[in-house]
């Protein structure tokens, strides 16, 4: 009967929320600030998630993040531009090869199958490797990616190193929290199958594990190519957001800002990811720009603040969470209602907090 | 410890929540004195330009033009009321993936019309959102082609890259140069559009060339002009960001390659000059605008604009450390002023007028003929300024205008 | 020779120039409780890494019941190098990885222990039943959970929760059952390792010093256990131990290893006789 | 079509580019060596060198700043690893990885802001600018001086490591930390010392690779910082011959790939390229030795 009551908290939250969007969606507020950072707060989610999914899941510390969502983006772009608008983006190659388009729908789907397929190729060789040679081997992997996307030769397909727009984007904010939705609610029920606990024994020891019968390189590829599917989407929902795509900014440094938001979150848990997604957008997008502009308090001009100054505080931030923080907001917890509850009993009384024992309770 | 730096770091997120909200506003007036707390009322303007990343440096001396416009008209009558134009200014990062939240943050403040960006990425990616939004932009040196194109909220008052790489072709040919080596940064738009059009104009003029790529954030070009050296060529077109631009001219010389180098507009900031020292002989680039030009209105604005210059350290740091007048300080200056007569023909704040008003406005600015556009929005620019580097004063000395033909 | 369930022949496992095993030859047999004793640095964990597929054996051939599991020979830079006996007498090359192995019947415990130590008990015992899972990725992500979708892989997982839980109540883990394992005492932890191990369900177990630091008290409980779960699973246990009152109460057979050799086997009393044995033990008996 | 004289410059400018990344990829190899860490720092470390140099020789000479940029960059190396690293001694290593990346994003960034992000001119130092002539053709004297000054200081390194108390000291560490601490050995100083090292090599790096390049901005140690770490893992992570040698290679072959104009954007994929081949085939590198997990 518990769950029965969680589960109808969930129902009530999660219509609560989608109530939230569309009012959003049909009031002012649908272009202002608010709900872009919403947008790309919940699509940094996801690219959050999937890549937890690798580096705190199953304990492989890839950086190969943005190289993924590179080629999602460039998949769907590519496969979605209408072809009448084609001969405007390939301008220097004269409407390119590709002379059809596809569905967004397929397109996003592509996005990730592609995404997942080079992961296979790419996770043959690679995921044998250590720690931390995975991850230097991952991030040369994004860089060649890059390099050959922007490959004149390749122009006609990739457009060279031009900006890919004029595919089709979402107008409605439900969109990118649907697909996300949907995403991470199937990276969950990954975890939480006997997959995702073989994933962990990975995590945790891979002698063990390798003992305990899991095999090791069917489980890594597993993980590996299932987070670059997610992050290849990530990628095409990233596109349809900036409207536009270029490779040149799917750099290492994007790598390591969803590699921040990870750690920020937990190194672990979904929930966390979700979390610091958001603040991160909003932080680092909204709420610290002012540190960007000079300021004036009556004629005193407020020292430090200036173009750049926004970045050198986040990062301070970001320093201070790793070293002293370094389980993150969450830590390896997830969001639960036991918690939540308990959180509410303790509020009132010594009495609920026995009776809440007796009960025990997972976080 | 631990739990003062989450005493800390909770504050430190309450603030910035508190202020952050706030911030966006308190953002608008930035640099522009504290805000006059008049009582009139206010029309926005939104600047989109990079402060920072790797066009940071022009974005700068593009919204000091803008602001020191701003210094001179800083008011408006519409409709008999006096508002007060609210410059809002919006660091895009010179970054795509940024532009767009940049571009969602000018619309939410309200702006009324949008002028920038430096760097025609960030343009043609947030020039949905101005659309979407039916804000006007008006692109003040933004030449890539796609950035208006299809966009009937997007305008232009400066050349385009088509125009600009034949310019600098037919000089080149000109000059009886015939073998041309184009060299462009892979990831960059305006660096890759440039050279394309220059390739294909400098090859119908009869001339030929060789195709180089760099990827973004090279330093080392040793290698490449070594071998452009054996390929022997007769002049370097190699339009790209002010960052690489000291490095190419200094290691061309350093191999050898004693030939013209040639690029365009973003190449016109003295840093250049600073960082190649005498490497930088025979370098030749196209430009918007021409300090030396005897008309009034660039006379007046010239020397207005270095005094404005003059009077405050930051500004000067903005431009470089030096006084000498960027042409897109002149275009940000003329978008302004654009933007303005925008406003006051439309006699509204509502942006699907102003846009109307743009349509069919005529205006004559510092840079030449600035309004008038054509159906994709972009202004019958149909000269260019070729200039090249003085050596001896360090400047950019004016040469001769060129047209198409 | 149906009923041997492990047999090991000439193994020789060389690490650069050190010998660490040296022509080892053993047997197992169903149903019976043999262990393998010998002072530190005998070679007796490099035995089990050998039989689990952790380490390959430089020379010789190991067989689980009747077909190999394990072959090798000194091949490459070792075809020099290779300082151990019969050479040359085996030409057959079988590798297999641990999980393979363990797939195939034969379980192990760790000298230090490995439990998975953030998650929890139940968890543990769970992902060791993971090897004989039947739904693929898919089914099991989107099939498994889902209230209302009844499907093969839902029952599946039912099932593995099910067993879990009747497992670690046979071993008498259930109170612990939602403890983290790494916070368990280290009594219990050597239990659950067991039951996790057990989870995979063998045929033949390798215990590797499963008493180790256990006060005498504990030694015997799990002494008593190792003979329980013996019959209950009805399985063969091959044990490193240094516990003599352990290896002496309930070994069928006893392997004694010294130096990478094997120095004697045979029943207890046969072992307890022999003076190389002793040699080797003197002033060492007590350690342990 | 090219003359053997065009080859010989391509050659030279491998090789000067070569003995740079070897300078920085030493100190990459000894930190991971000895911490198991890839100092993600280490080249924006290498970074503020060049600003330092710039700030110092703004206000005095040239000669008198040199010693001063190498100190001050010592002692950020040092600091970095007191504050960002020691806290997370027995932290998971993904962790420390994090942090150190979470410190290049600072450097970094607070150099944006300092500077304003625009490229600052590197102050022009006489005796290795001016130009210098071989034969029939004339280079910059750093050309030469570089290759000689990295072999000797190499010579200099492993020679310390090989020969003195410190170095056994540093090799023991590197094998086995605690049962090094067990022999008495005082873990935290061997660190600081190989800190001390890796962002000597690192200042003189940037010295002599600024004055090449003749100008520094923010980002300028990102990809020279990485190329330096493939060579590192190339020659066999911990091995500092094999660190220079994969230096050598990697700024040689990147130079004739550069040379060449279809391909020249490929330079750096084919740094990556080579990583990933190399760890495939031999994943401890040319010289590095194997370390096995104890079951």
């Amino acid at each position: 009967m518990k769950q029965k009551r969680y589960l109808l908290y969930s129902l009530l939250l999660a219509a609560l929320i989608i109530a939230a969007l569309i009012a959003i969606d049909n009031s002012s507020l649908k272009s202002s600030m608010l709900s872009t950072i919403l947008q790309k707060g919940v699509i940094y989610a996801l690219l959050a998630v999937s890549m937890n999914l690798l580096n705190g899941f199953t304990g492989l510390f890839s950086l190969g993040q943005a190289g993924f969502m590179l080629l999602g983006a460039y998949t769907y772009a590519i496969l979605t531009i209408p072809v009448e608008a084609r001969s405007a983006v390939y301008q220097y190659f004269d409407g390119g090869l590709v002379q059809f388009s596809v569905p967004v729908a397929v397109g996003i789907i592509a996005a990730g199958l592609v995404a997942a397929i080079f992961a296979f190729l790419i996770g043959l060789p690679v995921l044998r490797l250590k720690s931390d040679y995975l991850a230097i081997a991952t991030l040369g992997f994004a860089e060649i990616i890059r390099a050959l996307i922007q490959w004149n030769t390749l122009g006609p397909i990739t457009n060279g190193s031009n900006i890919l727009r004029k595919f089709p984007t979402f107008s409605s904010i439900l969109f990118p929290f649907a697909v996300s939705a949907v995403s991470i609610g199937l990276i969950v029920l990954l975890i939480r199958s006997s997959y995702g606990r073989a994933f962990k024994a990975i995590r945790e020891d891979e002698i063990a594990a390798e003992a305990m019968g899991i095999n090791l390189a069917k489980h890594k590829m597993m993980a590996f190519c299932t987070s670059s599917f997610f992050a290849g989407v990530g990628g095409a929902m990233l596109a349809m957001f900036q409207q536009s795509v270029q490779a040149k900014y799917f750099t290492s440094a994007m790598t390591y800002e969803i590699l921040l938001i990870v750690v920020i979150g937990g190194i672990g848990s979904v929930t966390g990811s979700i979390i610091s997604s958001f603040l991160f957008v909003a932080c680092s997008e909204w709420w610290l720009r002012f540190l960007d502009a000079e300021h004036y308090i009556g004629n005193f001009k407020v020292p430090l603040l200036r173009a750049g100054f926004r970045m050198v505080v986040f990062s301070i931030v970001i320093m201070v969470i790793v070293l002293f923080y370094r389980r993150g907001i969450m830590g390896t917890n997830e969001f639960s209602w036991q918690a939540i509850e308990r959180f509410f009993k303790n509020l009132f009384g010594r009495k609920a907090m026995i009776k809440e024992r007796e009960g025990g309770g997972v976080e | 410890m631990k739990r003062y730096i989450a005493l800390f770091l909770a504050c430190f997120m309450l603030v910035a929540l508190v202020t952050g909200c706030s911030g966006s506003s308190s953002s608008s007036n930035s640099s522009v004195a504290p805000s006059s707390s008049s009582s009139s009322k206010v029309i926005k303007i939104g600047i989109f330009e990079p402060a920072s990343g790797m066009n940071g440096a022009g974005g700068k001396q593009e919204t000091l033009g803008i602001r020191y416009a701003h210094s001179v008209k800083p008011k408006v009558t519409i409709g008999g009321v006096e508002y007060t134009i609210e410059l809002v200014e919006v660091d895009n990062q010179s970054d795509n993936s940024k532009a767009g939240s940049a571009a969602q943050q000018l619309v939410s403040e309200g702006v009324s019309v949008v002028l920038g960006s430096y760097g025609s990425g960030v343009s043609i990616a947030a020039g949905q959102i101005f659309a979407d939004a039916k804000i006007p932009a008006i692109g003040a040196s933004c030449t890539n082609p796609q950035v208006t194109e299809g966009n009937p909220y997007y305008f232009r008052i400066c050349f385009l890259d088509p125009f600009q790489g034949t310019v600098m072709a037919n000089f080149a040919y000109d000059m009886g140069l015939r073998k041309a080596a184009v060299l462009t940064e892979a990831g960059d738009d305006y660096s890759v559009g440039l050279g394309h059009y220059f390739a294909q104009a400098f090859e119908k003029l009869g001339g030929s060339v060789v195709n180089v790529q760099f990827q973004s954030g090279e330093t080392d070009f040793s290698a490449t002009m070594a071998s452009l050296v054996s390929e022997g060529i007769d002049v370097l077109f190699a339009p790209s960001s002010i960052e690489s631009a000291p490095l190419i001219i200094k290691q061309a010389r350093n191999a050898g390659l004693t030939c013209p180098i040639m690029a365009g507009d973003t190449w016109e900031n003295e840093t250049i000059i600073t960082n190649a020292g005498d490497a930088a002989y025979d370098v030749y680039l196209s430009a918007f605008f021409d300090p030396n030009d005897t008309s009034a209105a660039a006379k007046e604005f010239v020397e207005g604009f270095t005094e404005w210059l003059k009077a405050d350290n930051t500004r000067l740091t903005n431009n470089g450390g030096s006084t000498g007048v960027a042409g897109v300080s002149a275009l940000g200056y003329d978008a302004y002023m654009v933007a303005l007569a925008a406003i006051e023909a439309a006699q509204s704040t509502d942006g699907t007028v102003i846009r109307d008003a743009l349509v069919n406005l005529k205006y004559s600015g510092v840079t030449g003929e600035c309004a008038s556009f054509d159906e994709n929005g972009d202004a019958a620019k149909d000269m260019a300024y070729i200039k090249t580097i003085d050596l001896e004063t360090g400047t950019f000395k004016f040469l001769q205008t060129q047209t198409v033909s | 020779m149906s009923n041997t369930i492990l047999r090991m022949e000439d193994v020789t496992m060389q690490f650069g120039g050190v010998v660490a095993v040296n022509n080892l030859s053993l047997e197992v047999n169903e149903g019976e409780i043999v262990a393998l004793i010998g002072p530190n640095g005998a070679g007796k964990t490099t035995a089990f890494n050998c039989i689990t597929g952790v380490y390959e054996p430089t020379n010789g051939q190991i067989f689980y019941r009747d077909e190999i599991l394990v072959a090798n020979y000194p091949q490459g830079k070792m075809k020099k190098l290779y300082a151990g006996e019969n050479a040359g007498k085996y030409t057959k090359v079988v590798k297999r990885t641990p999980d393979e192995i363990t797939r195939m019947g034969i379980a192990r415990t760790f000298q230090n222990i490995r439990l998975f130590s953030s998650l929890t008990a139940l968890e543990n015992v769970l992902i060791s039943q993971h090897l004989h899972i039947n739904s693929g990725m898919f089914s099991a992500t989107l099939l498994s959970q889902l209230p209302f979708i009844k499907s093969k892989a839902r029952k599946e997982e039912e099932h593995m929760y099910k067993r879990a839980v009747e497992l670690l109540a046979e071993v008498g883990l259930e109170q612990y059952k939602n403890e983290v394992s790494g916070s368990l005492p280290y009594g219990i932890q050597r239990r659950l390792e067991i039951a996790r191990a057990l989870a995979t369900n063998p045929n033949l177990l390798l215990l590797d010093e499963p008493a180790a630091g256990m006060n005498p008290q504990e030694t015997r409980v799990l002494t008593e256990f190792i003979v329980e779960i013996k019959d209950r699973y009805k399985l063969s246990i091959f044990m490193i131990e240094h516990h003599m009152d352990v290896v002496m109460s309930i070994s069928d057979r006893i392997y004694v290893l010294d130096f990478g050799k094997l120095i004697a086997h045979g029943t207890r009393e046969e072992v307890q006789n022999n003076q190389r044995v002793i040699d080797a033990y003197l002033g060492v008996a007590e350690d342990a | 079509m090219h003359d053997f004289f065009y080859y010989i410059q391509l050659l030279l400018a491998g090789i000067t580019v070569g003995s740079l990344y070897a300078l920085i990829a030493i100190g990459y190899t000894m930190v991971y060596g000895i911490l198991r860490l890839i100092n993600f720092a280490h080249g924006d470390i290498f970074m503020a060198a060049g600003f330092f140099m710039i700030f110092i020789s703004a206000t005095t000479s040239i000669y008198v700043s040199l010693p001063i940029v190498l100190i001050l960059t010592v002692i950020l190396g040092v600091a970095v690893e007191r504050v960002a690293y020691r806290p997370l001694r027995e932290a998971p290593r993904m962790s420390v990885m994090i942090s150190a990346i979470g410190v290049s994003y600072l450097l970094q960034n607070f150099a944006t802001y300092y500077t304003g992000g625009l490229a600052r001119p590197y102050p022009v130092i006489p005796f290795l600018t001016r130009e210098v002539t071989i034969g029939s053709m004339t280079v910059k004297a750093l050309t030469i001086i570089t290759p000689v000054l990295t072999v000797i200081l190499v010579v200099a390194l492993v020679l310390l490591i090989n020969r003195t108390k410190i170095g056994m000291a540093m090799r023991a560490v590197a094998k086995d930390q605690n049962t090094a601490r067990l022999m008495g050995i005082k873990i935290n100083n061997v660190i600081s010392v190989t800190f001390v090292i890796g962002s000597f090599l690192a200042a003189v790096g940037s010295i002599l690779y600024f004055s090449n390049y003749e100008q520094v901005t923010p980002t300028a140690g990102a990809m020279p910082g990485l190329k330096a770490f493939v060579a590192a893992v190339f020659g066999g992570i911990g091995s500092i011959p094999g660190a220079v040698l994969g230096a050598y290679v990697i700024g040689i072959v990147e130079t004739f790939i550069k040379a060449n104009n279809d391909y020249a954007i490929f330079s750096n994929a084919f740094t990556f390229a080579l990583l990933i081949i190399i760890l495939v085939f031999r994943p401890h590198g040319l010289f590095g030795e194997k370390l096995t997990e104890k079951v």
